[in-house]
């Protein structure tokens, strides 16, 4: 609860990262905060390969002509950008760290249902990612992460450890997402009803439903596409009488939801930050709840909406453009809601909060234009062109890493006892945000202009927009710059923040921070609301808009 | 859902379960044997049309057999069914938007030696008229 | 959650099989079949992936999938059927005993079971060799000169790999009952604690689903 | 506010019937968008500055959503997007129903370039002349790959796709020279495979095309890659492309070993390099050879051979594997793909 100021913030002696030692004990835990820890460090090791493969690529990409690399490079290397920023980084990030850290936290539980089985969803992580990374070691493959037939199974590249490794991954997230539903349906604590779990964790259970029902598709796409390229089996290559379309439904049939695997987290974290700092009962709470489900659930219809040129038929084109547009409700009404809990709020405007307010921003610009791509006629000009790929970073890194950075600068305190230096905070926020803008607003016009993507050389008539665009990555990248150093000298030297810096009123500050190895001595018993800034009984005014 | 830790009662766990005995598994066993036989039969009988149909409808009903009795399906929890209900929805999308393409696109796009194309070797990529 | 099933867990405050984030076995054993449950709609929506490829070709090519499909042995199919049908049968029977205390029995039971997986695997493989004598194999493997026309490649690319993507379930589904057997004759469960017996059978009854539907659509059409 | 609008959203020129009506519903939609977003922005920021946090643990009303307030986030933008998705689709339907006076032009797809052919007239490699004002469907297919036919200022885009036709139609509306790119990635030179339609006036096409037919063009332009054109097959044009750049004083096309290997059944051998390496001949192994020649050395050939980086464009090179393919003795049972056959298709 809420602590009061005059007392100093305490720091538990004994936590969850010092109640055992020695690498062992980490390799070998099933505490799922230690999970958790392990997968952040993961995933950032993850995101920064990736994001030093985006910085070449933009490099590359300040001259029409090749300007630090060849062809085949170029190609390998936004392949691998692609796998290992969605594979390795976008879908373990949230619900891996988050996730793990924060589920069992809020729910009143000691860990996860089945621990075992998540310290194994680690270890399949690693061992996918490791074999993914030794296909880049042993020449990298440049196929593009949408791995299309025929020319995935036909390229002399090396594809098949990284088809395997995002197998073997696919089965990571299987098994995390299987987890956390059984999580939620049996380890809830007392009290707690469906309609008083956080925002957050209903966003990781629609996330889970996801995860548990379309990754097995990828799983056996990428394996038919593995033994396809090896034993010719003839079943995408259309000189055997196979249909190359066929791969591109199954494809899309994961990789569209898997969309919504990245941004329902993100989604969910913005609800918790945004709750929090607003000091507001979160406005609509069921509809972001039920909008959650709807998204999951319609995600499944819109595959389609990726092979509008593909030659698939026009009816079935007009369907997919049809079923998109009601994804698009649904993040609508999750957008209003979160605009209406900061009115008549009392919003401390920190580093998280900052975040969440650059969310806002590409969530919806990245959803409106995702709207946009989805009306046929005009996905005609856009598809596989610039604007595509400006429109996914607005919604891969517009929303879901800001999503990501306001979690970690919210929870930081949770996960760890000590707080970052809000100042730099603001200021690397400010840097990310506009230096967002400055690389993906051009992209958006070259793509308009007519640049498709996954170019290496490219018109003439495209250089002054791609060199913007890289004037503006180098401002991004120097806000992450400024991110590790802060965030590193917080870890070891940054002040006690103390059990609950925020006053936030989420269920998972109920213990201390860092929380003790097995969260809770005595099993809580939940008599609120989520999100309910009002004790039981507390008078307050209701406004209704 | 409740998370009352624990009620006082009679020691017998899933006590719904102890309503049937051995003889209700040898009634299905029997049953998907004879439906087994029964597709044989009518697979072999020339039907025209009504042929698959037929098979998926046969399997159909063995399948939810095994999957009520010899699964208890018919006995466990309502998130259990749901879970398995949803995953066959699923199935049944992932059909349902393929198919819609298929018989619904231009036929030059289909795959040389379907049904709207000539199979002599020469005409592999050109379309019937 | 019935009051019935809250006793046993009052009755036995230190069940050995009880971890410690779960208050009731009760509760552990929901969260456990809840899970496996999960698991088995994960499989089904695998092998959808299959029988979409399946659907998709039958549909361009039916003339030669009907003519290819009756290369297959229909006995042996039918004879496979009527194996895992039975085998179906037995993990069932298996599940009854245990909740009835006749391990004996149990085991027995698996025993059965573990035998007739065995003898549909045979029966796989003597199918297996027959193909690979007659040269109707997948994709460019393909020599089998006695349904001409295209398509018919695809027809023995996706019964092997159907076929072989069920055989493998197979082979993983007998090791988790020997696994089990050994913990049964090991005398670790018993009316109160049989959760393995019942997953491990769960698992084998997914396998004999999905056969259900491969042996009309292959042998069938 | 046409032009405007198209200059400042970057858009290429309208060269087609199609690219008007579908760059006003894109003035539309992305009006829309930046409106929203920029107000949602800026609401959320006003919050902010309005709402700030006055004094620590402050209480707050609770604010409760009417069934008014629901029915406007639902309706509102179902609104939009419902409006967008029927103008939307009703321009899909008549960019994928070609009038049935078009006159029918065959395109092929080949790593890494696009070969032209009319039903009864001339084939050419890069090049595409069309008249201005009269519907042209495109009836494409590839040799290889999934490529990408795209146009950007017609606004027309459409998969190429082996084993099958694909069908796109456009009328243009301005003569002029545009630029055809290949949008869906399809290897190393991906982003240069480009072409050229050449939209004349109809009289002007109609003589062209006369021309052609009657034979008079003889006359054959040295392939560039500026706009040049060649008429023939793409091995015809491969093998003067191995005349011209010198090919051939050191590849002989017989078998006979020379300063480099044959060409002779060179596709699809198995070739052992000098560090014991093999390689099978494919289209990667013989394009990587022009760029990166000393990086796969045949074991007993010297590395001697020049690297054609830059000095062969991507369908010269394209050309020269075709022509290489196209060199085989009778006895190798290795069928060569067909090239599609250009016949009229009736629908």
């Amino acid at each position: 609860m809420s602590q009061s100021d005059d007392k100093p913030p305490t720091f538990p002696a004994v936590h969850y990262l010092n109640a055992d030692r020695g690498v062992w004990s980490w390799l070998t835990t099933v505490d799922h905060k230690r999970i958790g820890i392990m997968y952040f460090v993961s995933v950032l090791l993850a995101f920064l390969l990736g994001g030093i493969f985006a910085m070449l690529l933009r490099i590359e990409h300040l001259t029409p002509e090749p300007t630090i690399m060849g062809a085949n490079t170029y190609n390998r290397m936004f392949t691998l950008h692609g796998v290992v920023m969605i594979f390795m980084f976008m879908i373990p990030a949230i619900p891996g760290v988050f996730g793990n850290f924060l589920l069992p936290l809020m729910l009143g539980a000691k860990d996860v249902a089945f621990p075992k089985l998540n310290l194994l969803s680690l270890y399949l992580y690693w061992a996918g990612a490791t074999l993914a990374a030794s296909g880049m070691i042993m020449g990298g493959t440049d196929t593009g992460w949408t791995f299309y037939a025929p020319y995935s199974t036909s390229t002399p590249t090396t594809l098949f450890p990284v088809l395997l490794g995002v197998f073997i991954m696919g089965f990571s997230s299987i098994l995390t997402g299987l987890n956390f539903i059984v999580t939620i349906h049996t380890l809830r604590a007392p009290g707690m009803g469906w309609m008083r779990i956080p925002l957050f964790v209903w966003a990781i259970y629609a996330t889970s439903i996801i995860q548990v029902l379309a990754t097995p598709v990828i799983g056996l796409t990428v394996m038919l596409v593995g033994i396809e390229k090896v034993g010719h089996f003839g079943l995408f290559d259309p000189t055997r009488g196979g249909d190359p379309v066929l791969f591109q439904h199954m494809f899309w049939f994961y990789s569209h939801p898997a969309v919504y695997i990245m941004v329902l987290p993100a989604m969910g974290v913005i609800s918790e930050v945004i709750g929090a700092f607003s000091r507001k009962n979160i406005f609509g709470y069921k509809m972001i709840a039920y909008s959650s489900l709807g998204i999951a659930f319609v995600g499944f219809f819109a595959w389609g909406h990726h092979m509008f040129v593909s030659g698939q038929s026009v009816l079935d084109n007009g369907a997919f453009a049809a079923i998109s547009m009601l994804v698009g409700v649904f993040t609508a009404i999750k957008v209003f809601n979160w605009v209406a809990t900061l009115y008549k709020g009392s919003i401390a405007v920190k580093t998280p909060m900052l975040y969440a307010c650059g969310f806002l921003f590409f969530i919806v610009f990245g959803g409106m234009t995702g709207i946009a791509v989805a009306t046929v006629s005009l996905d005609v000009h856009w598809h596989d062109t610039y604007f595509v790929v400006a429109h996914f970073h607005f919604i891969m890194v517009g929303a879901v890493i800001m999503a990501f950075l306001a979690a970690m600068h919210y929870w930081f305190p949770k996960m760890f006892g000590r707080n970052y230096h809000e100042g730099w905070g603001m200021v690397a926020a400010c840097f990310i945000i506009l230096g967002f803008n400055a690389t993906f607003i051009p992209q958006f016009l070259v793509g308009n202009a007519g640049m498709p993507r996954r170019y290496f050389i490219y018109p003439e008539r495209f250089t002054s927009l791609n060199v913007a665009s890289t004037a503006g990555s180098s401002l991004l990248a120097f806000g992450f710059v400024i991110i590790v150093f802060y965030m590193i000298y917080a870890l070891v030297r940054g002040p006690i923040a103390g059990d609950n810096p925020w006053s936030s009123r989420g269920y998972e500050w109920n213990t201390p921070s860092p929380p003790p190895k097995h969260n809770f001595d005595t099993t809580p018993i939940i008599d609120r609301d989520a999100h309910s800034y009002q004790e039981p009984g507390e008078e307050v005014e209701h406004v209704v808009i | 859902m409740e998370n009352k830790v624990s009620k006082p009662a009679a020691p017998s766990s899933h006590g719904k379960e102890h309503a049937h005995g051995p003889g209700r598994y040898f009634v299905i066993w029997f049953i998907l044997l004879g439906f087994t036989l029964l597709t044989v039969v009518t697979g072999r009988m020339d039907l025209g049309a009504a042929n698959l149909p037929i098979a998926i409808a046969i399997a159909t009903v063995k399948a939810t057999l095994v999957v009520l009795f010899f699964m208890h399906l018919s006995e466990s929890g309502g998130a259990n069914r749901l879970v398995f209900v949803v995953s066959l929805i699923f199935v049944l999308v992932l059909m349902l938007g393929v198919f819609g393409d298929l018989l619904t696109r231009n036929p030059m796009s289909l795959p040389s030696g379907a049904p709207n194309f000539d199979i002599s070797p020469e005409s592999r990529i050109v379309p019937h008229p | 959650m019935s009051s019935s099933e809250a006793h046993a867990a009052a009755e036995h405050p230190h069940n050995p099989h009880l971890a410690h984030h779960f208050d009731t076995i009760e509760k552990q054993d929901t969260a456990v079949r809840l899970g496996m449950w999960l698991f088995l709609g994960t499989e089904v929506l695998l092998f959808a992936g299959l029988f979409l490829g399946y659907t998709v070709y039958r549909h361009f090519y039916h003339h030669t999938w009907h003519e290819a499909s009756r290369t297959l042995d229909l006995g042996l199919g039918a004879l496979n059927t009527v194996v895992l049908i039975t085998s179906s049968f037995t993990v069932a029977m298996a599940f009854y005993f245990i909740k009835k205390g006749k391990t004996g029995a149990c085991a027995g039971m698996l025993v059965l079971t573990i035998l007739f997986a065995l003898a549909f695997l045979v029966v796989k493989s003597i199918e297996y060799s027959h193909k690979f004598a007659e040269g109707a194999l997948p994709g460019q493997f393909y020599h089998f000169n006695e349904v001409p026309g295209p398509g018919a490649n695809l027809f023995y690319t996706v019964y092997f790999l159907a076929t072989g993507l069920h055989a493998f379930h197979v082979i993983v589904g007998m090791s988790i009952l020997i696994w089990v057997l050994v913990r049964v004759l090991k005398g670790h469960f018993s009316p109160s604690y049989y959760i393995p017996v019942e997953l491990g059978g769960l698992y084998w009854h997914l396998v004999d689903l999905v056969w259900i539907f491969l042996f009309p659509l292959l042998y069938l059409i | 506010m046409n032009e405007l609008m198209r200059r400042m959203l970057w858009l290429p020129e309208q060269a087609s019937t199609f690219s008007t009506s579908v760059d006003h519903l894109h003035y539309f939609v992305i009006t829309v968008t930046m409106l929203i977003s920029v107000a949602v922005g800026l609401l959320a920021f006003a919050f902010f500055f309005k709402y700030r946090e006055r004094r620590p643990n402050q209480s707050t009303p609770m604010v409760i959503p009417s069934i008014r307030f629901e029915i406007v986030v639902i309706g509102v933008p179902l609104f939009f997007f419902l409006l967008w998705f029927v103008q939307g689709y009703k321009d899909y339907i008549w960019y994928t129903s070609p009038p049935s006076n078009a006159m029918d032009v065959y395109v092929m797809g080949k790593k890494w370039m696009w070969k032209f052919s009319y039903p009864d007239g001339p084939n050419a490699i890069g090049t595409i002349h069309v008249p201005a004002n009269r519907p042209v469907r495109l009836l494409m297919t590839s040799r290889d790959v999934i490529h990408s036919f795209y146009v950007p200022d017609f606004r027309i885009k459409q998969d190429v796709l082996p084993g099958r036709y694909t069908e796109t139609w456009f009328e243009a509306n301005k003569p002029g020279r545009y630029q055809i790119l290949c949008a869906e990635y399809c290897g190393t030179w991906h982003s240069q495979m480009w072409g050229e339609v050449v939209v004349m006036p109809a009289p002007e096409f109609d003589t062209w095309l006369a021309e052609q037919k009657a034979g008079l063009a003889k006359r054959v332009d040295t392939g560039g890659d500026d706009g040049g054109e060649f008429r023939g097959s793409i091995v015809e044009y491969g093998k003067r492309v191995a005349m011209a750049q010198g090919c051939v004083k050191c590849h002989s096309l017989d078998g006979e070993p020379h300063i480099g290997p044959t060409w002779l059944d060179l596709y699809h051998r198995r070739e052992t390099l000098d560090n014991g390496q093999v390689v099978v001949a494919d289209e990667a192994y013989l394009t990587d050879s022009m760029i990166d020649p000393r990086g796969k050395i045949v074991r007993g050939y010297k590395p001697v051979m020049p690297t054609y980086k830059g000095r062969i464009s991507a369908p010269e090179a394209a050309a020269l594997v075709e022509f290489i393919k196209s060199l085989r003795s009778e006895n190798v049972q290795h069928v060569p793909s067909k090239e599609a056959v250009y016949e009229p298709v009736r629908r």
